[in-house]
């Protein structure tokens, strides 16, 4: 039995998973899928067809264009309509390749799948997580060959698999562990085999206790452990997450491997398995669609490139308007205007608020309760770097350690002003990483010189 | 008659105090760069690329730097500060701000209300800002907050304008415009602007805002030779060789206007 | 299901903001309407010994500190922040620190002082470093010394007409004499103490002072309402009235004819209404936990130097404004450092970091 | 021991000489927007202080009252205190290039901060210290502590303000003299004590 350590802050917001009931459904065979190139973190894939090529399900679409990049595949077999821009849940305009489904749904010649993963060579399961496009399914979307490839002067002692989803709402993550534990068990095991490590440790909040019972029960004889975690936002943040597992505290800017922790979420680890054992490329994901308006709730596993609105259509779509429409969770999600986004690899889930579960936030001052500071979970200070960033103090603001900031939300969740401080601190940390990247630039300039 | 030799006496044991004190502990200032940084218009907008009036001063005592890279200082003290420098005189081509997008109210589409704080970078990070055109000026203001001299207003209708005659072409603005929107371009070439800044395909565009430049190429052949430059979708002003304000009469969009 | 029947959602009323989309729905409203509740029972208290003429002290402070916010906010040109409360709660603060006999342009004068000097000039709620109502009470106290310490004896039967009740000095200032006396025999030392209020009456409110610093009871009722709602922090009047006992217990031990002992002093005087609402005012207080603490102790070692030796009766309000003073230098020091941040400004050594990852070890 | 530790209590709370005296308000307004400064400004004026109320009280026993030349006290104290200040200066410059350009003018106006001369004069006058040399030192350097303990109080509170949505007339010196007045009311607090 693992130990828990409580870690600092967090709040209780409400759960909301009305769907963790709702078993996964494969949403039917769309005409059309809008893919992105960019479903990552990093440098957008480079394509591989041209419009008007024919595509099947599996194949490349687009190959990584960089180191921190991942692969993308066609969703189903069809022609390449057109290579065009889509917009992404954050705004930005995304190269785009539009199939055209020719409704065969012809599977591509599997990547050759490991009979014996357990004895396979490491650097070729390694290269097969490569190649078959996965990325961080829990919405970081960071490329999982980048993650599993530490440098060489650090030892991976432990492996953590998220199965926690904290985010309230989403039920994506329960619904995958239920269904197919063995999948993410083996996972497990894969990613294990890659690092060279024997420590697993899937870490699931209390309030899945049939998820707890079915993770356990696969898992057994496996050596993989099952650990319940009290249900606390944000539970599952990776560095809290591993100090409560572990004790271990991941420096300020450093990554989880610093301390000898991976963290895979539920989600990628089942793809991991599939790419390995099947040959199967990431090409489709769970994702929840819910929400008060949403006539019915569920849990869906689509093809990447499904429009939001076709998602919605499969819920039967909306019984009264809705005031918002969020990509991911409420709590860290992004709100979009548009229903002409593709679900892509890092959706967990589709969320729509009604007006009355709308809170605006107001521009009024900072009462200095100090609410925020007792629930950030990085024990920061967002009060007074709030304000700080509102007088453009960012330089002052990076003393206080603005970027040291998750953006898990629990501040602003918290705050009876209603300040939105998460924007504050993103702000800060988008002015203050440019300037970095124009030091290093000018530094650069300044030694070719 | 005591009094007097009394303050001469202490007068001269607390001179000689100092005196070791200077001896033993004194440190020496640049007073060249002292004698720059009074001249400084102290404005410390950045338009040079430094820190501010006294960093620039600092650079250019110890030769890290040239005169003639401030905006927004006089030819005079430019002359002064280059004398005190023994160098000749050189000064950038003035140049000034220009805000290219079109896309006010009138023209462009609102997709969603936006709520939070009210700055450029923030909303562009909300869902790309709640304008349908992702390229445009958000209208919020973070450039008419940064601008040291007050030239640059936000219309009432959500878009920036700047004042040309405010306008020192320091550049603060387009540092932080998080659109990209503001362009600083050679002041006497500026009279004739494409008031457009979104690389999209025509339709694209047109679904969104009402006044984007379409590419349709009329003004380039209105236009002398190389006067008007079309980079993809969008057509661009050559500064180098500037078309005459006629040309503006073929813009289909208005896009292609004077400046105002 | 049929096409017709899916309802698609109206796009053209859609909201877009940063993340988190939830809220726990608390409001600054609702913390300031809040504490106004929690300080009705001392106020009801206080008309039921002063007399009718304490509600209209109560009242009329509080509608003018909300008319001067209202006229302050309108002469900057910004949006009114009435409905937030936390004027009428100064206003409330304030009157309870007025003594029942204070004439009527005082209380005007003092809220003026309050809003305009406390607050407003700062830029309104959240920017003012001081304690309005303290900053009006202390405005009025050195201004008007007399009017802000003629104390009446409640009459203790309820309710009565405030021209009835007899002029009496309130406990501490009956200590403050007995501390003149200090050198003086035994006998003038009880002569004293035979004038002094017993501790129950004490902790009912059956004596002299301001009003809503008497009645200890509903005091500490509505503190710790406060303290179950999540508005207070527990600390601060544990710690505040805690350090004051202490103190003045330190005191009585070595000189128990010279000074009283400190159940008398930590009921009497506004130490119960500081401790509970004043030092736990959320805008002119520390931050964090820690630096609360540090806060509390500091007003109850002020408190005490004022009210041991100092040449003022009661030292409460002096001791949160100097404190409030030093609130930012607290925060300061205080703020504790980021997880995962080794030390302060610095980047982990690699043998932290080893420390940090095998924490058993030690 | 008592007597001394009334004296500093009462030097450094009860008379402060910036909130209760009302000395030293130039650099008291000047030198307040940065804790660093005021800071780096408490330090120099502790250092003047201290040194100037030990050489003042030495010339104005062994040189102004002997030679009955009391009338050129400020004077002298002037000169006195305008050498220290150069001292400091030169030191400064020395060892805290930032500190000095920090302070900048306020530095030389120490000379003719009415504290330091303040100081100087009270303790030649008032009787309490009538030929103290060690006390008047002792003096004069709690009171410098007290300067520089409002300096700071006052600079913490100023960084605060920084923050605040002050309205526009009041921003500046005027929300300082406000706070200033404010600070000064709760510290009257202290009156009577050590008395």
């Amino acid at each position: 039995m693992i130990t828990q350590i409580r870690f600092y802050g967090g709040i209780h917001p409400s759960e909301g998973k009305v769907s963790n009931k709702e078993d996964i459904i494969n949403a039917p065979l769309q005409e059309l899928y809008t893919v992105p190139l960019q479903q990552h973190i990093g440098a957008p894939a480079k394509m591989v067809v041209q419009k008007g090529d024919h595509v099947l399900r599996g194949q490349l679409l687009g190959e990584p264009g960089g180191f921190v990049s991942a692969a993308v595949h066609s969703p189903t077999s069809g022609t390449v309509k057109d290579v065009t821009t889509c917009l992404g849940p954050a705004g930005a305009t995304l190269p785009a390749v539009v199939i055209e489904s020719d409704g065969e749904d012809k599977a591509a010649d599997p990547l050759p799948p490991f009979e014996n993963w357990q004895d396979a060579d490491p650097a070729a399961l390694k290269a097969r997580v490569g190649e078959a496009g996965i990325v961080g399914m829990g919405g970081a979307t960071f490329p999982t060959f980048v993650k599993l490839s530490p440098p060489p002067n650090v030892k991976i002692d432990t492996i953590i698999l998220d199965g926690v989803e904290c985010e309230p709402c989403l039920t994506a993550d329960h619904r995958l562990m239920l269904e197919t534990p063995e999948k993410i068990v083996k996972g497990a095991q894969i990613i294990g085999r890659i690092l060279g490590v024997k420590r697993i440790i899937i870490a699931i909040e209390l309030n899945k206790p049939d998820a707890i019972e079915t993770m356990t029960k696969a898992a057994e004889g496996t050596g993989v452990e099952v650990a319940p975690l009290v249900v606390r936002y944000p539970q599952g943040a990776e560095k809290q997450l591993i100090y409560a597992l572990t004790g271990r505290k991941v420096p300020s800017g450093g990554l989880p491997a610093a301390v000898g922790c991976v963290v895979s979420n539920v989600g990628t680890t089942a793809a991991i398995y599939e790419a390995v054992c099947l040959g199967k490329p990431l090409y489709e994901r769970v994702t929840t669609v819910t929400g008060t308006p949403v006539v019915k709730p569920g849990n869906y596993r689509f093809r990447v490139g499904t429009l939001y609105r076709t998602a919605l259509e499969l819920c039967g779509g909306v019984s009264e308007d809705p005031a918002k429409i969020i990509s991911g969770g409420p709590m860290m999600g992004m709100a979009v205007y548009s229903l002409d986004i593709p679900v892509m690899k890092g959706t967990s889930g589709i969320l729509l608020l009604s007006r009355d579960e709308l809170v605006q936030y107001s521009p009024s001052a900072c009462l200095r309760c100090g609410r925020c500071n007792d629930v950030c979970p990085m024990s920061m200070m967002p009060g007074i770097l709030s304000a700080q960033i509102e007088h453009q103090k960012f330089e002052l603001a990076e003393k206080w350690h603005v970027m040291d900031c998750i953006e898990c939300g629990s501040c602003a969740y918290i705050c009876p002003a209603g300040r939105p401080l998460v924007q504050h601190m993103r702000r800060a940390k988008a002015v203050v990483n440019a300037k970095k990247r124009a030091a290093a630039a000018a530094a650069a300039a300044a030694a070719k010189k | 008659m005591i009094d007097v030799v009394m303050l001469t006496v202490v007068g001269v044991l607390m001179a000689l105090a100092i005196g070791l004190v200077v001896k033993y502990f004194g440190a020496k200032a640049d007073p060249l760069a002292e004698k720059l940084g009074e001249l400084m218009p102290g404005a410390n907008c950045g338009g040079c690329g430094f820190a501010g009036c006294g960093d620039y001063a600092n650079a250019m005592a110890t030769g890290k730097a040239k005169p003639g890279n401030c905006p927004s200082m006089s030819d005079d003290t430019l002359k002064k500060i280059c004398e005190l420098l023994g160098v000749q005189a050189e000064k950038g081509e003035p140049k000034v701000a220009v805000v290219c997008c079109s896309g006010d109210d009138h023209h462009t589409t609102r997709v969603a209300f936006y709520n939070g704080v009210n700055d450029c970078l923030n909303a562009m990070m909300v869902a790309g800002g709640a304008k349908g055109c992702t390229y445009g000026c958000l209208g919020l203001g973070s450039c008419a907050r940064a601008c040291p001299f007050g030239a640059i207003e936000i219309l009432p209708t959500h878009v920036a304008k700047v004042h040309p005659d405010l306008c020192k072409g320091c550049g603060k603005c387009v540092s932080v415009c998080p659109r990209k929107v503001i362009k600083l371009v050679p002041r006497a070439a500026a009279a004739v602007n494409v008031y457009c800044n979104s690389p999209e395909k025509a339709p694209v565009k047109k679904k969104v805002c009402s006044g984007g430049c379409i590419g349709c190429r009329k003004c380039m052949k209105a236009a002398g030779e190389n006067q008007i430059l079309i980079n993809g979708f969008l057509a661009s002003v050559n500064y180098e060789n500037p078309p005459a304000e006629s040309v503006t009469e073929v813009c289909p969009m208005k896009c292609l206007r004077k400046a105002d | 299901m049929t096409e017709q029947t899916i309802k698609m959602p109206d796009m053209s009323q859609l909201v877009v903001s940063s993340s988190p989309h939830y809220h726990d729905r608390d409001s600054v409203r609702k913390i300031m309407f809040k504490v106004i509740g929690a300080l009705t029972p001392a106020a009801l208290a206080s008309v039921y010994f002063f007399g009718w003429r304490a509600l209209m002290v109560i009242l009329l402070c509080m509608v003018s500190c909300a008319a001067f916010e209202a006229l302050f906010t309108r002469m900057m040109g910004r949006e009114s922040a009435l409905n937030d409360g936390s004027a009428l709660l100064t206003g409330m603060l304030l009157g309870m620190n007025l003594p029942v006999t204070v004439p009527v342009w005082m209380c005007i004068v003092g809220s003026l002082a309050a809003i305009g000097l406390g607050k407003m000039v700062y830029g309104g709620l959240g920017g003012n470093p001081f304690n309005p109502a303290l900053v009006g009470r202390v405005a009025l106290l050195v201004g008007c010394p007399a009017a802000m310490t003629t104390w009446v004896k409640p009459s203790g039967c309820g309710f009565a007409k405030w021209v009835d009740a007899a002029t009496g000095a309130t406990p501490l200032a009956l200590i403050a004499q007995c501390d003149a006396t200090s050198g003086a025999t035994r006998q003038a030392a009880d002569a004293v103490a035979q004038q002094y209020p017993s501790v129950l009456d004490l902790f009912i409110g059956n004596c002299g002072g301001s009003l809503g610093e008497t009645c200890a009871v509903a005091l500490i009722i509505g503190g710790i309402f406060l303290i179950c709602v999540n508005i207070i922090r527990w600390q601060v009047p544990v710690c505040y009235i805690g350090t004051v006992a202490l103190f003045t217990g330190i005191a009585y031990a070595f000189h128990p004819c010279a000074h009283f002992n400190p159940l008398l002093h930590i009921l009497s005087g506004g130490l119960m209404l500081g401790a509970f609402f004043m030092a736990t005012d959320m805008v002119t207080t520390p931050l964090n936990r820690k630096g609360s603490v540090v806060f509390a102790v500091g007003c109850g070692v002020l408190t005490s130097v004022i009210r041991l030796w100092g040449s003022y009766p009661e030292g409460v309000s002096f001791s949160i404004l100097i404190m409030n003073a030093l609130t930012p230098l607290i925060d300061k020091f205080t703020a504790g450092r980021p997880f995962g941040v080794m030390k302060v400004g610095r980047r982990a050594s690699s043998k932290e970091i080893e420390a940090e990852k095998n924490p058993t070890k030690k | 021991m008592r007597e001394y530790l009334l004296l500093i209590v009462g030097a450094v709370l009860v008379n402060n000489f910036v909130l209760s005296r009302i000395l030293g308000i130039c650099p008291f307004l000047g030198v307040s927007k940065r804790l660093e400064t005021a800071l780096g400004m408490g330090g120099a004026v502790i250092f003047v202080m201290t040194l100037s109320g030990l050489v003042t009280s030495l010339c104005n026993k062994f040189l102004l009252v002997p030679l009955h030349l009391e009338y050129m006290r400020t004077i002298l104290f002037i000169l006195v205190i305008a050498a220290l200040v150069q001292i400091v200066e030169v030191l400064l410059q020395r060892f805290s290039l930032t500190l000095y350009k920090a302070l900048g003018i306020y530095l030389p106006l120490i000379t003719t901060n009415c504290a330091v001369l303040g100081s100087a004069i009270i303790c030649a006058t008032e009787d309490a210290f009538k030929g103290a040399i060690f006390k008047s030192t002792v003096f004069c350097s709690a009171s410098a502590v007290g300067f520089a303990l409002a300096l700071v109080l006052f600079a913490s509170v100023r960084e605060r303000l920084e923050l605040s949505r002050i309205p526009r007339s009041f921003q500046g010196p005027s929300i300082a003299l406000v706070t200033a007045g404010i600070l000064a009311l709760a510290f009257s607090g202290f009156a009577g004590l050590g008395a």
